[in-house]
């Protein structure tokens, strides 16, 4: 049942937080904050129940689950369940959903009650596909989550909002219908196989079928995934979303949103079709492989600070789609380090250049330059978290894209080579991410307010985050190692386990 | 007394934070203290541990100091652990040693720099880092301590960021020796799925039993690691990035470019000694690379104007010998020339920063010119530290190790008459540059007038460094001139395996004494020659500068013979390029065009709907037409 | 009396409808239109009463009958809205009556 | 007329009696309220009386009218959608001069010539039930004589709606002079048996296709709606858009059961042809449209498309899928409608996107309905659009229409495109707002319809368990 109310509580909250903001702006912002706050210690209260001490008994498959009747007679019912991949995410998606709070504090003024509605609906929506179990279930929350996030983008975004709101909306719905027409085949398939008519997931799991159904209805999922991954040719939507969204909106977005796309390959394109999904592998890591050098290249390219971040989370999610096609150990470690460290550089930097945005209102690194002489603090942060996106050895991301690299040598040795250039392409962009704005002389004679105690206390929160996460990751590995070496074992033969050799 | 080992890098780590956090408040004076201070407590437990390894050796020669469990996927365990052996000892002593002299120097240098605490906040991570990379237990720790290193040369290079130009060479420094380390983790992860570990030890004792010599996973191996190495240390082909380090303040050229991060490269070949004997092949390569690169650097130092950038090519040089050493199996040669090397190329940089500190960042030798004296101490301490980079024989410390490496090419299982040659041909080119830039700077009549004199703080740094250099030649004698290896002894336990296989070949003391007698005779021959065309006869120079080829030739020499260009025709205009073309993502564009296409096919619908009633029913019959001839004919 | 072949009726009802039709779709003057739209609905209900004969049954003559009352009630209509657009547009043109376009 | 057979005609009856009680009480005493408590009056007691009619359940009156559950269902359906228009009507109307009474006449008339389409089984009555709407229809479409528009959409409407009717009208008789019978039943009999004249009975197929195609704007026969949609008061054009598509649907249907699925594949790619084609220049004619109502006009000829090919995939989900689908759709134009003519002003109809510049801001209320109202014809989750074309995916999927379903996803994308730009329209700035176009003062009645109609929305999409086991023993009980 507290699963049910890990969604209802932002729900509920978002509807509170909209009614008192007409009246009183600073009450639905507090009011907000306290439902993210209360759902955090919920979340936190039940996973250290099961994850406590950092073992963790892998006698159940999920930790918690809820069941109760929907549409019995399309055999849809509403089954939510935790294990430790989802409890990670939904871990991550309360801490940038209060992060995200905190950075709109005092960006959102006008419409402010409206707008936490829309933002804590997102949160459930993201909530609700981490803890869905039932396929029709995560296909509502799938298409839930994106109608907040439309209006967020499109009544606070930037300069041409409607643009990138529209894009953003039908990239991800028409992806999605793909999606539900493989969940229906899937569907049936299976009962032309057993009989029975239902959607879900555990039931779902073995479903027989010939590998040429199994590749297409892979397919579907594949494409609806890859295009909120983004993976390399369906990211234009990102860019976009990114530049224009304001800045609690580009938090969430880069931060929890691009995770639904990698969950979504984990939980179920790769358990789902398992032979389909290893005839596919060497597709998908070229996918992966052209998505890190061409979004490394695009980063370089572009002038509009936001834009770049967001090309690096395409590069960054491009490590996933590798990580998570290598089927191994390895590999798939690093890929859920990855979704939570990406979660959180990427993150912090969205928050550093929304400020940035608030102050000299211009993204344009043409017209900046020198920001170090008159806010260090800045600059420093800015620094750690372009190193940190670099994959600074010591940072989570290194540690990340280290298994994913490990993985994939195992699975292919000429895709890991060119995704090591990925990192070189990484060191460009992050360093013309520092050169753009803080080093080089003050031409424009910048006089900004450094960093305030707020926005510190969130740039700490990032820090330790990603330090905790470089020095000592085994609490995230063990909670993650039932389900990846489940993973594993399904996509055996792929892995032809060099290493045991 | 040995557990006190995580203090070492613990200490600079410290004051990094406290300069990072509490900086302004401490004032000029306490960030002194913090900065220089840390590094120096550090030296002193470096000292105290060499007394105690040289006392009382723990057992086979080594103690590993394990802190915490990194990471635990599958079979894969890295574990956060300090190990010390003799080669990592040398190393800690030299970082934190030289370190501190170097700390010491700069609170006199920087002193009137408004961003002081971030100096030393940057000077102190960048100890720490190197500390980690000497210490490290594992390949992996010694990755996190690698790219700190780069981070700090970025950080420092660029300290002075108002200047593009400094922002540029940062960049530069930290974009090139990133290329030789993805190819180093490539290495990382070739060793991973082969043989299961990144833990030095266990890797080397499994890389003996599983490969046999000369296999592929050993050459693959070794390569990827040498291009790592090659990276780090500035060896073709990934040298173009020193001598734009320059740009960053003197102190920092000493200690991070001279002494300590660019000999990284060196540490890791020795420290992964028993996969090069399994690949001779890349032996080979080691000691070509080595060769290549000192004779370029060599080359290219005659060209310049700048007295850092001399002393930059000068370091590669240097480092190409080592290389040079590692190639051939001598590893404690290249070991020992890196300690010597340390010594006397920090004391150049420090004496040329007095210099430049003196004559107001003044850098280019030829405005110099008769500093002798004005500035009697810098001059004599800059004129010993030259006469070791010259090898000047018996007196200076850079004889000894340079002569070793040459020895050691010359007779060892894996040397060759070649590789000596180039040796020789790279001792001479050393003197003669080097005396070029002490004539040329020190001599002649004074063209910029000395403004304040360093005061102590930065003179004892420069005698300390110049006693170092003469001395420390002496703990290592070649073998006519009595048995004082204690540098060798010192360094055997580190190189267990190797010494089974390069049994000291006597081949009697008349070879050595030949060679030595000819290394002597071209390293005066070059300060001869110097002399001529640089003090006595400056005429012969002006004349043969005249004609046209020469004047291109000399181009050439001072671009550090044209990497730079064939670098920026390669790799980073065609890259630049793509970047500025496909701005707008042609990706993007792709579906702006489905959209254009829908719009188009909007209009042309919207033609046929004209309002007018008789075309909607025409449109009517035209509709029943097709279908009765659909449904009769089918 | 001989009685006239189904098939004949049938052809003339059609030649008729499309009579009808070719009306609708050529005149211009809006109350030709409506009198070719009777051609056709009179058609129609000629065909129905060929094909009742036919069959010998009454429903042909009662579907009749429905037509032509149906058509009344139409014409009735549409002669109001006629009379209503000639108030407003001053034209009988059927091409005038085309403001909502696109 | 035996007594079980006047009961099941009770509601039909009722209806009929109402529409003569409404015309003679304009005589007495022309008042808005009045008419419209009539008319409501008329709809609840036939709806009720449909439940006494439920008991006698089926019963062939006559040859001509046959009142089953799938008759009964749909009755409750047409009477419902008439009552809401009724009601908008009301509000719309109320703000504006001009005769009032006769508009609650004509649409009983109209929901009553639709009651007969729902519950015939034989050519005879069909054509009265379809003349009674259209002709009432034309009346209604140019009902406000004073606007030059909505006599213009009068007109065409008259004129193509005759000549698909005359279409029809040839092809039955072609079919009766073949066949001899003009019962459905018997004709789906003897065709099946064959031995008569196979071209004559398909071109007569074809005509009578074409009768039915006009009605429900299917491609080729489509021109007619944007002007008539624009043209018609905002009520009206409610009520063409559902009341008239939903019974020719379920004139398909029931002849969709008759025949099963023994359907010839030339015609099955055919109709396949014509639900492409429907979809695609629906959607796209509607991609850059300015006037709200066009873009509604467009997007409901699409949403036949997708209609069309629940039928064509065919399978045991068909007729779930497509009553599903139908209410749905239903709901939700009455909703879009309802908006536009709540909105409307005075003289002039809130039709210009520009009308709805920041509307969210003006009057939240209206606003969120609408947009949950578009978010439903998009198929977005939480609303029953949603579930429709999930069960429309489900039956194309269970059948392997891939090709129509493909179809289906880029034109939901399409749509998406132009529903998102009237929502966006909707939240932008606030421009400097017209006068008269949005009225300051809310018809109360109009937003308490929308208000039910958007709850029955959002609950059909959350709950929609309890319709889909009432359809299914409707539907399947037949």
């Amino acid at each position: 049942m507290i699963l049910v109310w890990l969604i209802l509580i932002p729900l509920v909250g978002g509807v509170v937080a909209g009614f008192v903001g007409s009246r009183n702006v600073s009450a639905c912002r507090w009011i907000s904050l306290v439902a993210l706050a209360l759902d955090a210690a919920l979340a936190i209260g039940m996973i250290s129940q099961h994850l406590g001490g950092f073992q963790y008994e892998s006698s159940k498959v999920w930790f918690e689950e809820f069941r109760a009747s929907w549409i019995p007679v399309l055999g849809i019912s509403v089954h939510l369940g935790l294990d430790g991949l989802s409890s990670l995410m939904v871990l991550l998606t309360l801490f940038l959903g209060i992060i995200g709070v905190g950075a709109s504090w005092s960006e959102i003024q006008e419409r402010a009650g409206f707008f936490h509605f829309n933002f804590l609906w997102i949160i459930a929506g993201v909530l609700g596909v981490f803890l869905a179990l039932d396929l029709f279930l995560f296909f509502f929350f799938w298409e839930i989550m994106l109608v907040p996030m439309y209006f967020l983008i499109g009544i606070w975004g930037h300069e041409n909002r409607q643009y990138a709101a529209v894009k953003f909306f039908i990239f991800t719905q028409a992806s999605g219908l793909l999606m539900l027409l493989s969940i229906l085949a899937l569907v049936f398939v299976h009962r032309a196989g057993t009989g029975t008519l239902t959607f879900d997931y555990s039931e779902l799991l073995g479903t027989q079928m010939l590998p040429a159904v199994a590749t297409w209805i892979m397919l579907g999922f594949f494409i609806a995934f890859t295009v909120k991954l983004p993976a390399f040719p369906f990211h234009p939507w990102l860019p976009d979303a990114h530049t224009e969204a304001p800045t609690a909106g580009s938090i969430v977005l880069a931060g929890i949103l691009l995770k639904t796309g990698a969950y979504g390959l984990l939980r179920f394109t790769v358990p789902l079709f398992p032979e389909a999904a290893r005839s596919f592998a060497p597709v998908a890591m070229t996918l992966g492989v052209i998505g890190i050098i061409y979004a490394a290249l695009m980063a370089f390219s572009q002038s509009d600070l936001k834009r770049l971040v967001a090309y690096t989370s395409v590069s960054h999610m491009g490590f996933v789609l590798l990580g998570i096609y290598s089927f191994n150990e390895f590999a798939l470690q690093g890929v859920v380090m990855q979704m939570i460290c990406h979660g959180l550089s990427a993150g912090a930097q969205f928050m550093l250049v929304g400020a940035l945005y608030e102050r000299i209102h211009t993204r344009d690194m043409g017209k900046m330059g020198g920001l170090w002489t008159t806010a260090p603090a800045f600059g420093v942060a800015g620094m750690f978290f372009a190193m940190a996106s670099l994959g600074l050895p010591g940072l989570g991301n290194f540690i990340a894209e280290f298994l994913i690299l490990v993985g994939s040598f195992q699975a292919s040795v000429p895709a890991t080579t060119i995704a090591a250039l990925g990192l070189v392409g990484a060191t460009v962009y992050s360093l013309w991410f520092m050169r753009g704005a803080f080093f080089g002389p003050n031409e424009r004679g910048w006089t900004i307010v450094d960093l305030n105690a707020r926005e510190l206390v969130l740039i700490a929160a990032f820090v330790i985050g990603l330090v905790w996460l470089g020095v000592y990751p085994q609490p995230v590995l063990n909670a993650v190692a039932p389900v990846v070496q489940s993973l594993e074992k399904m996509t055996q033969p792929v892995t032809a386990a060099l290493l045991r050799s | 007394m040995l557990d006190l080992l995580w203090l070492i890098p613990a200490l600079p780590l410290a004051g990094f934070l406290v300069l990072l956090f509490a900086g302004e408040k401490l004032g000029k004076s306490g960030v002194a203290w913090v900065g220089a201070g840390s590094v120096g407590i550090s030296a002193l437990i470096a000292g105290l541990l060499k007394w105690t390894f040289l006392t009382s050796p723990p057992e086979g020669h080594h103690f590993t100091q394990a802190l915490w469990t990194w990471l635990d996927v599958g079979a894969f365990k890295p574990e956060i652990a300090l190990y010390l052996d003799p080669l990592s000892l040398v190393m800690t002593l030299v970082v934190t040693g030289v370190g501190f002299l170097i700390h010491l120097y700069s609170v006199g240098y920087m002193h009137d720099d408004e961003d002081y605490s971030r100096f030393f906040a940057c000077m102190n991570l960048f100890v720490f880092a190197m500390l980690i990379l000497v210490l490290a237990d594992n390949l992996l720790l010694l990755y996190v301590g690698w790219e700190g290193v780069g981070l700090c040369s970025y950080l420092l290079i660029g300290f002075w960021y108002k200047d593009p130009a400094n922002c540029k060479a940062a960049q530069k420094a930290f974009i090139v020796t990133r290329v030789g380390d993805t190819a180093m983790a490539l290495g990382f992860f070739l060793l991973v799925t082969q043989l299961g570990t990144l833990q030095v030890q266990d890797l080397l004792e499994r890389a003996a039993t599983r490969w046999e010599p000369g296999s592929g996973m050993a050459l693959a191996t070794a390569l990827l690691l040498l291009g790592g190495a090659v990276g780090k240390s500035g060896q073709l082909p990934l040298q173009t990035w020193l001598p734009d380090a320059m740009a960053g303040p003197t102190p920092v050229s000493a200690l991070i470019h001279a002494a300590t991060m660019v000999t990284a490269g060196v540490y890791l070949i020795a420290r992964t000694y028993v996969i090069y004997t399994l690949a001779p092949a890349a032996m080979a390569a080691v000691a070509v690379v080595g060769a290549l690169t000192l004779l370029i650097a060599g080359l290219a130092a005659f060209a310049q104007s700048d007295i850092k950038r001399v002393l930059a090519y000068s370091t590669i040089s240097q480092i190409g010998y080592m290389f040079l050493a590692l190639g051939v199996g001598a590893w404690s040669a290249a070991m020992f020339h890196f300690m010597t090397h340390a010594f006397f190329k920090a004391l150049l940089f420090l004496a040329a920063g007095s210099v430049i500190y003196a004559l107001h960042h003044e850098q280019n030798i030829f405005k110099m010119g008769g500093i002798r004296k004005q500035l009697p101490l810098t001059y004599r301490t800059f004129l010993i530290g030259a006469s070791s980079l010259a090898a000047i024989p018996f007196i200076t410390s850079g004889f000894y190790s340079k002569d070793a490496i040459l020895y050691q090419a010359f007779t060892s299982e894996h040397g060759h008459f070649l590789l000596w040659l180039a040796g020789a041909l790279g001792a001479l080119m050393t003197s003669a540059y080097t005396f070029r830039m002490v004539f040329i700077a020190f001599f002649g009549e004074p063209k910029t007038h000395v403004h304040h004199k360093p005061g102590w703080v930065m003179n004892f740094p420069l005698l300390a460094l110049a006693f170092l250099s003469t001395v420390g030649g002496f703990i290592e004698l070649p073998h006519f001139m009595g048995h004082a290896q204690f540098f060798a002894d010192f360094m055997a336990p580190s190189f267990a395996h190797a010494a089974g296989h390069a049994a000291e070949a006597h081949h009697g003391a008349g070879l050595e004494i030949g060679l030595m007698v000819v290394a002597m005779a071209l390293g005066l021959g070059g300060i001869a020659a110097a002399y001529v065309l640089f003090l006595a006869k400056p005429e012969i120079i002006e004349e043969k500068m005249k004609s046209e080829g020469n004047r291109k030739l000399h181009a050439f020499l001072f671009s550090g013979l044209g990497f730079d260009k064939l670098y920026d025709t390669l790799f980073v205009n065609p890259y630049c390029w793509i970047a500025r073309v496909n701005k707008r993502d042609i990706v993007d564009l792709g579906y702006s065009f489905l959209a254009a296409v829908g719009m188009l096919v909007h209009f042309l619908l919207g033609l046929t709907v004209t309002g007018r009633v008789r075309w909607y029913a025409a449109g009517i019959a035209a509709g029943c037409l097709i279908l009765m001839s659909v449904m009769v004919f089918t | 009396m001989t009685s006239v072949p189904m098939d004949h009726g049938l052809l003339l009802a059609g030649l008729l409808f499309a009579v009808g039709l070719a009306g609708v779709l050529v005149r211009r003057n809006i109350l030709y239109v409506l009198m070719s739209l009777e051609i056709m609905m009179n058609s129609a209900a000629l065909a129905f009463v060929v094909a009742g004969a036919r069959w010998s049954q009454p429903d042909g003559q009662i579907v009749f009958i429905f037509i032509v009352t149906v058509a009344a009630a139409e014409v009735a209509v549409g002669l109001a809205l006629v009379y209503q657009m000639f108030k407003r547009m001053k034209t009988l043109d059927a091409d005038a009556a085309s403001l909502m376009r696109g | 007329m035996t007594e079980a057979q006047f009961v099941a005609l009770s509601p039909l009856i009722l209806v009929g009696l109402a529409a003569l009680v409404v015309m003679l009480a304009a005589s007495f005493k022309r008042s808005n309220g009045l008419a419209l408590g009539l008319t409501l009056a008329g709809f609840a007691a036939s709806l009720v009386s449909l439940a006494w009619a439920a008991k006698v359940a089926p019963v062939q009156v006559t040859p001509l009218i046959l009142i089953d559950r799938l008759a009964l269902f749909y009755l409750g359906l047409v009477f419902l959608t008439g009552a809401a228009v009724a009601l908008l009507g009301h509000g719309y109307f109320e703000k504006r001069a001009g005769y009032r009474d006769e508009f609650y006449m004509l649409l009983l008339m109209a929901t009553l010539g639709a009651g007969v389409l729902v519950a015939t089984t034989h050519f005879a009555a069909l054509f009265i039930g379809l003349e009674l709407l259209t002709i009432s229809l034309y009346a209604l479409v140019g009902y406000t004589r004073t606007e030059p528009r909505s006599l213009e959409a009068g007109l065409k409407y008259l004129v193509l709606a005759t000549v698909s009717t005359s279409f029809l009208l040839f092809g039955v008789a072609l079919l009766y002079a073949e066949l001899g019978t003009m019962e459905f039943g018997k004709m789906v009999d003897l065709i099946r048996q064959g031995g008569h004249r196979e071209t004559l009975v398909n071109g007569a197929i074809a005509l009578v296709g074409i009768g039915i195609g006009f009605k429900l704007a299917l491609v080729p026969l489509h021109m007619w709606t944007p002007d008539v949609y624009e043209g018609a008061p905002a009520p009206v054009t409610a009520f063409v858009a559902t009341v008239s598509k939903g019974a020719m649907t379920a004139v398909l249907l029931r002849l969709y059961l008759l025949v099963g699925g023994a359907i010839p594949d030339s015609v099955m790619t055919l109709l396949s042809v014509i639900a492409i084609l429907s979809m695609f220049v629906g959607n796209l004619l509607a991609l850059l449209q300015d006037n709200v109502k066009r873009i509604l006009a467009y997007s409901s000829i699409a949403h036949l498309g997708y209609l069309l090919v629940a039928f064509i995939a065919g399978g045991n989900f068909a007729p779930e899928a497509v009553t599903y689908y139908l209410i749905a759709y239903m709901a939700t134009s009455l909703g879009t409608f309802g908006m536009v003519s709540v909105i409307s002003g005075r003289e002039r109809e809130a039709e210009e996107l520009r009308d709805y510049a920041g509307l969210f801001w003006r009057r939240p209320f209206e606003a969120g309905v609408f947009a949950a109202m578009l978010m439903s014809l998009a198929g977005i989750p939480l609303t029953a659009g949603f579930i429709g074309k999930f069960y429309l995916l489900a039956a194309g999927v269970d059948m392997g229409a891939w090709v129509l379903l493909g179809s289906v996803v880029i034109n939901s994308a399409l749509g998406l495109f132009y529903y998102l730009r009237i929502v966006a329209s909707m939240y932008a700035a606030e421009t400097s707002a017209k006068p008269g176009a949005a009225a300051r003062e809310v018809a109360l009645l109009g937003s308490a319809t929308l208000a039910a109609l958007a709850l029955c929305l959002i609950w059909l999409g959350v709950f929609p368990a309890g319709l889909i086991t009432l359809i299914r023993s409707a539907v399947l009980g037949v």
